[in-house]
């Protein structure tokens, strides 16, 4: 099965760039989480079988990633009725063009890490850490307080890939309890939205620089 | 054994947040950090036996550091909540339910951050500590400090996950030197030398940064004056005087294992940078700070940096960095309440609008100068003595510029934070900010006054217990190569 | 036995002599003038007329108005049983009376600066003012020269400096000397407000130092002040002398004379120069003592080559 | 630990002085509990700070009896304090005015700074005058870092409060935070000094190091930061920016204090650690004789321009703290060069006029302290003529300003004659990197004392002679017994140590004995190179002579004299506002250092016909102050300014330098 393991990583790689390319929030989220579920099987296609212990890990991030967090990020936008465009500091085009850069990069840079020889081959590395820039160029370069917590899922989700090498260093409890601060993490951040959007009645960062030298 | 500080306060948390009364409200977490105090005392008073205790197949440990930080936070803990009576009194418009529970919520999380011994579980307990004190900064429900929630959740858990990027890097560099280890530190140490290097570093820059992020070193401090300028003033103190110190205990216990591999001078140089990197960003802000609630979590900043400094340049400076964390800790809590209180006063946190304090709140102005010269490190206080253990070390050490740059640094957070200070508590209150009936009172003073008492006494005394524990928990944490 | 009598000349000349060298100065002065002048006791006449006169006295004034005049004439009086005269030591002789000397000079011209400013008059201030500034200057000259002698001869009190030891420097070290003895002739001429530094005998007392400063003194106070001041005259002259001719032979009376036909000839240099210059503009009184203190300096630089 | 070094109890010399400075310390307690409207609890103050000053200095004299250095160690649970004190002759020399100006002071303030008066802040007044009392102390009987520091900084804090005793004049808190500043700097190069002797000692202990325990390169950072570090805190110009306003806006008996004993800890400290260091090449010496000199000149020179009585008196303090490191230098050329007669002479002359600016500087302020309780200004052109009307206070004052000059027969004139001497010493010796500095060394004193002497006609003529210049002036009262009673028993001193300066040479040898050592001790004392009798004797001398002649003259002028007005010359109308002002009679020096200065005058135009009112003004400030200083101040704050652009509200920025830091410590090798 491992052989599908890259194939599947350069699909997460072209979610990145669909979160950063299209244009309505509720895309985005759908792009994150199908993102989600995909690295949520990903363990499933690791060297080596995985046990019981791995199944019931499998559920919880698909279930959480794909599913759960989504949810809660489309239920807090229902609510808040917000403008559904994603409103960009900088231009789709550049910020694709930052991200292919930055995924060049990290390919070109994971090749000089000191892998073990089992991961040497593999696209893990490289798709971490292109995850986790593109989440870095999401948190930056967009102004809705949606788009960051996106921003910090793909960065969450970068974190994850590179996970999967550690994964049988990794006790269980350990990724259970990650995962579950994550979804409580992104419930805090809805709420935070929700009220957000109360105050401001616009999510834009625009207005949430009171707070200033 | 090692459950009950945690579990105790999540009851009490819960009991609170089922409590109709919002006037009970507060007294429950009174008795909640109370029995907190009660449980941890029992804990360090009376060791099993010599060993640390552990429960949890070794992930929550004791050790000797965590002793020290658990004492320290248990005394933080039950003297702020002791001043949230006095405090939500004066804000009955409130409803303090989820405030409430917070405070006891944030004592658990941060106990079983404290004692959590495995790498991952460490983890979670600090993104779970993040969590349980956003709220707390919401507290006035208005935009700016709905701003500031939001800043602080953000950049702390972008933070947070870098950090746990270099956890993982650290597993793998276990996996990657070909050694079985279950990620508790002890094993990490004893494997250290086996690590790979790269790997160990990157997880070392990782970690500190994300930890680094929750601490406030710069550059990663710039939610900690929207945090602490819009949450309460007893909100600021845990946070300036808890969560840093719990991020700081993951630092310490990650860089042991650094130190312990290869990396001892990357490691020092590292931290060192950082933390006069630190000092120097908190000291170009406070010049000219009007807003002296932002002025106090540049403080925050600049301390955090003298920690990194005292860990980087580690040996004899490790036993001034943890007497200092518990010293700037104690300093906050008498920094931020007594600024709490000199705000309620005058309705105002700018020294635009604030002046004359010490005609209008005689008591807490005199509290906030007292603060001021303590944390700036004026014998006879506490922090004098811890800062002068880590520059006496640095010097040991040949870390010549870093001690002289370490001097100047301070010199500049005084003239920036006394200026501040003196225009506050100085002169005449203002005749367009008329008095609103805020005067000190015994519950929102006495909490001050204890935490005066302590940073006072840690200056001239400081008891053999704690003076054993420290040194026992400097020696755990120092590496001898 | 010798040393008693030594000192008993000695007191008798610094307290007899000083107004005699006023009277050579002023008839040097007519000489060149072509007058008859004064004659040359008359600064004897003078003082002793003003001390049986009657004074009139400020209202404005206190106390210290009547103390400068005393002060002023009794540090002059100790300093001149400091410094040596002829062959022997001075009367009062330690190691570091030539701090007490100068300091006791200071001591005269803080009073009678004093004593000028309790009239409240803005000419006596302004000469008061001058005198004070002028005295900055020359100080540093006047210890300049006396560090090179000191330097030379090994010793620190008066007596020792400008003793026989230091005749044999004139030959090892004879430069220096010389142009210390330039720069204190210089310092000795604004110290004692002569020409080209003071004119006493302007009528404008806006362009006096030493003269307006006491315009409000009459009677036995102003007495007192011309004794004073002759003294502090005799006591620059006698250290210039000494400085020239430090000899010491066995005979006293010889000593004596050597010193006695000295302290004339300094006089009359006084006088020919008072004659040959006219009085400098005062803003360039600094300039000239500032070159007194540079000849000092430098006569102690060449020292240490 | 625990022990005792001799066999002593309550009685013993250094246990008297910790009782005396504990006493003193609490002494502004009972004010606290006592009702701010009433005089009880300043009575009750006063009362425990002049017992507390007796026992302290009953430790001192019963040191002096016994001859044994007396030291007491006790643990001090902080990491690696130990309370270790010690009485040795130079802590002891040091305690004599520690221990007598508050005993004045105190008395002094019953009446100056009366509870009754000044309810607002006489409690905090009292409080902070018995710590910093009680911490200065401590301080010269100190033996450990710590200790040491933790006095210090006690002694700088509540010199603080004493200066912004009046907290609302925006002044007073300009001047305190000036202050503040630059006591913190100085405490932080302490702290940079004493982490350098940890280094090099292993403890915080203050011991002797050897010569052979330091290398030259630890030595000479040592040395320099002491020499800021303290130099701050005594106020050597150039780090002297502080001292003028604080002295001038705090209350007088306080400047008495400030100028009197705690400017004395810098010197303290300096001479300790010099004590400590073994010795230092002469260059240090030729440093330190330098930075005295110019701070000497400097002080004077600014004393000499200032309106304001007691600006001037602090400038004052400037000028004798650079006579005091003169001496220092010298002793420090003395013990390199192994010229012993040197350092017993200059440390002897630099410990001497400790004492005697302690005296008469104090004498001064407080001095100036009545005047401005008389005439409520500090303004010295608007004074004039309150000889007449406080004949006392003026008398002191004279007093005062005499011996400050160096004048004999008075107490100032013993001091400088002992670093003259010394000077001259050095100066005929061979070496030419020790003789040139040292008579370059006593020209600049002698500068120093004609431009003091200069400075004082100045300012008593301006403020006691001649008639008033203001309404203020001319309704001046005598003060009270309170006030004259510590003025008159500290000219009663200026003329005892200048009379009888023999009685001073026995504490003096005690106090050079650490740095000269037993076996060289032997080779002279203080007396074997000044001849200190001599010099008494010559200053009774005239005495005598003054007091015969004038006897002489008062006789002669009380028969004949008659009164009528100031000769004018020929003008007959003149008023009292023709006086010669201060300014005026400084002018011509202020002439000659302008550049020295900054003189700001608004000159007035004055039209040819019918000249309008007008008026003229001069002014001149600090060179250093507010010339480099404060500029320099200014000037970084605007550039952190420019820092603040980075923190403008918005986060993506702020993940943005996450993200770059990531990628720079990344990057790190």
């Amino acid at each position: 099965m491992a052989e599908w393991l890259d194939p599947l990583l350069i699909l997460a790689l072209a979610l990145n760039f669909g979160a950063l390319g299209v244009s309505r929030i509720r895309a985005v989220v759908n792009v994150v989480a199908a993102q989600g579920i995909l690295l949520g099987v990903l363990p499933l296609f690791l060297h080596g079988g995985i046990g019981i212990r791995g199944f019931l890990l499998v559920a919880t991030t698909v279930g959480l990633k794909g599913f759960g967090i989504p949810a809660l990020l489309l239920h807090a936008m229902r609510e808040v009725e917000i403008r559904h465009e994603v409103n960009p500091v900088i231009g789709f085009m550049s910020s694709l063009l930052l991200g292919a850069v930055g995924t060049g990069l990290a390919i070109v840079f994971a090749r000089t890490l000191p892998l073990a020889p089992e991961h040497a081959n593999t696209l893990i590395v490289p798709a971490s850490l292109a995850t986790v820039w593109t989440g870095f160029l999401m948190l930056t370069l967009r102004r809705k307080a949606i788009m960051q917590v996106l921003g910090y899922l793909l960065l969450e989700n970068g974190v994850f890939i590179f996970g999967l090498l550690a994964l049988e260093a990794t006790p269980f409890l350990v990724e259970v309890g990650v995962l579950l601060d994550l979804f409580t993490g992104v419930f805090v951040m809805g709420i935070i939205i929700h009220h957000i959007s109360r105050e401001f009645s616009s999510t834009s960062m625009d207005r949430l620089s009171e707070l200033k030298e | 054994m090692l459950y009950l500080p945690i579990f105790v306060p999540l009851i009490a948390a819960a009991a609170a947040f089922f409590t109709k009364s919002n006037r009970v409200r507060p007294w429950i977490a009174v008795a909640g950090a109370a029995a907190h105090s009660a449980i941890v005392y029992r804990l360090l008073a009376f060791p099993a036996g010599g060993a640390d205790l552990s429960a949890l197949g070794g992930w929550l440990r004791l050790d000797a550091p965590g002793r020290i930080v658990l004492g320290f936070l248990s005394v933080l803990f039950l003297l702020c909540s002791t001043y949230a009576p006095g405090y939500l009194a004066m804000r009955p418009e409130r409803d303090n339910r989820v405030f409430c529970a917070n405070i006891l919520v944030l004592s658990a999380t941060t106990t079983w951050m404290v004692l959590s011994y495995h790498l991952g579980l460490m983890w979670v307990a600090m993104e779970a500590t993040t969590l349980a004190s956003a709220p707390l900064i919401y507290f006035n429900r208005n935009q700016r400090s709905i701003e500031a929630t939001w800043k602080y959740l953000l950049i702390g858990s972008v933070g947070i996950a870098l950090a746990l990027l270099g956890s993982l890097f650290l597993s793998y560099a276990a996996i990657k030197g070909g050694v079985e280890t279950s990620l508790l530190f002890d094993d990490l140490t004893r494997v250290a030398s086996k690590l790979s290097a790269p790997w160990l570093r990157a997880a070392f820059v990782l970690t500190l940064i994300g930890y680094g992020t929750k601490m406030g070193l710069a550059p990663m401090h710039t939610w900690k004056p929207d945090a602490y300028g819009e949450a309460p003033g007893l909100v600021g103190t845990l946070l300036a005087g808890g969560v840093t110190s719990c991020a700081f205990l993951a630092i310490l216990r990650v860089q042991r294992v650094c130190r312990a591999g290869v990396e001892a001078g990357f490691v020092r140089d590292i931290l060192i940078f950082m933390g006069l990197f630190s000092m120097a960003v908190a000291a170009i802000f406070m010049v000219r700070q009007r807003d002296f609630k932002r002025m106090l979590a540049y403080s925050s900043v600049e301390h955090m940096g003298i920690l990194a400094i005292g860990v980087g340049v580690g040996g004899p400076a490790l036993y001034g960095a943890l007497l200092h964390m518990i010293n700037n800790g104690l300093t906050k809590g008498v920094l931020f309440l007594s600024a709490g209180n000199i705000h309620r006063a005058y309705g105002s946190k700018s020294t635009d609008q604030v002046s004359g304090a010490l005609k209008r709140t005689p008591l807490s102005a005199a509290l906030f100068l007292i603060g001021f010269l303590a944390i700036t490190g004026s014998p006879p206080f506490g922090p004098f003595v811890s800062e002068l253990t880590i520059v006496a070390a640095a010097f040991r050490r040949g870390e010549f510029v870093a001690g002289g740059l370490f001097l100047v640094l301070l010199a500049v957070v005084f003239i920036g934070m006394g200026g501040t200070v003196l225009a506050v508590v100085q002169g005449e209150p203002r005749e367009d900010r008329p008095p609103n009936g805020f005067r000190d009172h015994f519950t929102t003073a006495a909490p001050i006054v204890v935490f005066a008492a302590l940073v006072l006494l840690l200056g001239l005394y400081i008891p053999r217990t704690l003076e054993s524990s420290l040194r026992e928990a400097a020696a755990a944490l120092d590496v001898k190569r | 036995m010798h040393a008693i009598v030594h000192n008993l000349i000695h007191i008798a000349v610094v307290l007899i002599a000083p107004p005699l060298l006023v009277g050579v100065i002023n008839k040097v002065k007519a000489f060149f003038a072509g007058r008859t002048g004064p004659p040359l006791l008359q600064p004897y006449y003078d003082i002793i007329k003003l001390f049986q006169k009657g004074s009139v006295i400020s209202e404005t004034t206190t106390w210290v108005f009547l103390a400068g005049p005393p002060i002023a004439l009794s540090t002059a009086i100790l300093v001149s049983l400091l410094i040596p005269a002829a062959g022997s030591a001075a009367p009062i002789s330690f190691e570091g009376d030539l701090i007490l000397a100068a300091y006791l000079l200071g001591l005269g011209r803080f009073f009678t600066a004093l004593a000028a400013m309790d009239t409240g008059s803005s000419f006596e201030g302004m000469g008061a003012s001058r005198e004070v500034t002028f005295a900055c200057l020359a100080e540093p000259a006047f210890f300049l020269g006396l560090a090179t002698t000191a330097k030379l001869t090994g010793s620190l009190s008066l007596s020792g400096m400008f003793g026989p030891e230091l005749a044999s420097h004139w030959s090892s070290a004879g430069a220096s000397l010389a142009l210390v003895f330039v720069g204190w002739f210089i310092v000795a001429l604004a110290e004692n407000s002569r020409i080209p530094f003071d004119d006493p005998n302007t009528h404008l007392e806006l362009t006096m130092i030493h003269e307006v400063m006491v315009l409000d003194h009459g009677g036995p106070a102003l007495g007192m002040i011309l004794y004073g001041a002759s003294i502090k005259l005799f006591v620059f002259a006698a250290l210039l002398v000494r400085l020239a001719t430090p000899i010491a032979t066995r005979l006293p009376i010889v000593d004596w004379l050597i010193f006695g036909v000295g302290i004339l000839g300094v006089a009359a240099l006084i006088g020919v120069i008072e004659s040959a210059t006219a009085r400098l503009r005062l803003s360039h009184i600094p300039v000239l003592l500032v070159a007194a203190c540079l000849l000092c300096g430098f006569g102690l630089i060449l020292l240490a080559r | 630990m625990g022990v005792d070094a001799h066999p002593a109890g309550w009685f013993m010399s250094i246990s008297l002085v910790l009782w005396g400075a504990a006493t003193v310390g609490l002494s502004g307690v009972p004010g606290l509990f006592s009702s701010a409207e009433r005089m009880s609890g300043q009575r009750l103050g006063a009362i425990l700070a002049v017992l507390g000053c007796a026992l302290g200095t009953a430790g001192v004299v019963e040191y002096w009896r016994s001859g044994a250095t007396a030291s007491i160690v006790a643990p001090w649970r902080i990491p690696e304090g130990e309370f270790a004190v010690e009485l040795d002759g130079l802590s002891a020399f040091f305690l004599v005015p520690v221990f007598l100006i508050p005993l004045l002071g105190s008395i002094y303030g019953l009446e100056y700074w009366k509870q009754t008066e000044r309810r607002r802040n006489g409690r905090k007044l009292r409080l902070f005058y018995g710590i910093s009392t009680a911490a200065m102390a401590l301080l010269v009987v100190a033996r450990n870092g710590l200790l040491f520091l933790a006095a210090w900084e006690t002694m700088a804090l509540s010199a603080y409060f004493l200066v912004t005793t009046e907290d609302d004049d925006p002044e007073a808190r300009e001047a305190g935070w000036i202050y503040l500043v630059s006591a913190h700097f100085s405490t932080l190069c302490l702290f940079a000094m004493f982490g350098l002797m940890r280094a090099t000692t292993g403890s915080f202990a203050m011991e002797s190091i050897g010569s052979g325990a330091i290398t030259p390169g630890m030595k000479g950072m040592i040395f320099a930061l002491a020499l800021v570090g303290f130099g701050l805190k005594a106020g050597l110009a150039p780090l002297h920016v502080w001292l003028p306003g604080a002295h001038a806006i705090a209350p007088s008996h306080v400047s008495a204090l400030m100028s009197g004993v705690i400017l004395k800890m810098g010197v303290y400290g300096f001479i300790r650690t010099a004590t400590l260091l073994p010795s230092v090449s002469v260059g240090w010496g030729a440093v330190v004789l330098a930075a005295g000199a110019i701070s000497g000149i400097v002080g004077v020179v600014y004393a000499i321009g200032q309106h304001d009585l007691k600006r001037l008196l602090a400038y004052h303090s400037v000028e004798n703290i650079g006579i005091i490191y003169m001496g220092i230098g010298l002793a420090l050329i003395g013990r390199s060069i192994g010229r012993f007669d040197c350092v017993v002479l200059g440390l002897g002359g630099a410990l001497l006029h400790v004492w005697n600016h302690a005296i008469f500087k104090s004498l001064l302020f407080l001095s100036a302290g009545s005047t401005i309780r008389a005439t409520h200004t500090r303004e010295i052109d608007r004074l004039g003529g309150l000889l007449k009307a406080t004949p006392a206070t003026g008398a002191c004052f004279l007093a005062g300003s005499a011996a400050i000059c160096g004048l004999p027969p008075l107490n100032g004139f013993i001091s400088e004659l002992l670093i003259y001497l010394g000077l001259f010493r050095i100066s005929t010796g061979e070496r030419a990197a020790s003789f040139a500095p040292a008579a370059a060394g006593a020209a600049a004193l002698a500068t120093i004392g004609a431009l003091a002497a200069a400075c004082f006609v100045k300012a008593f003529a301006a403020v006691f002679l001649g008639s008033p210049r203001s309404h203020e002036g001319s309704h001046a009262r005598e003060a009270p017994a309170a006030m004259l009673i510590p003025m008159i028993i500290l000219v009663c001193m200026c003329f005892m140590i200048g009379l009888a300066p023999v009685s001073v040479a026995a504490p003096l040898d005690r106090a050079t004995d650490r740095w000269i050592g037993a076996a060289v001790r032997d080779r002279g004392r203080l007396l074997d190179f000044a001849p200190l009798d001599r010099v008494g004797a010559a200053a009774i001398a005239l005495f005598v002579v003054a007091s015969i002649v004038g006897t002489l003259l008062v006789y002669r002028v009380k028969r004949t004299a008659s009164r009528a007005s100031t000769w004018g010359c020929g003008y007959v109308n003149a008023t009292p506002r023709m006086q010669y002002t201060a300014s005026s009679f400084a002018s011509p020096l202020v002439g000659l250092f302008a550049r020295m200065y900054r003189i700001r005058t608004v000159r007035p135009e004055v039209s040819p016909v019918f000249p309008r009112r007008a008026s003229f003004e001069s002014e001149t400030s600090d060179l250093v102050l507010d010339g480099v200083v404060l500029p320099v101040f200014r000037f970084t704050a605007w550039v952190f300014s420019f820092a603040r652009l980075t923190q403008r509200g918005s986060i993506q920025a702020y993940l943005f330098y996450i993200l770059i830091f990531l990628l720079i410590l990344l990057a790190w090798r």
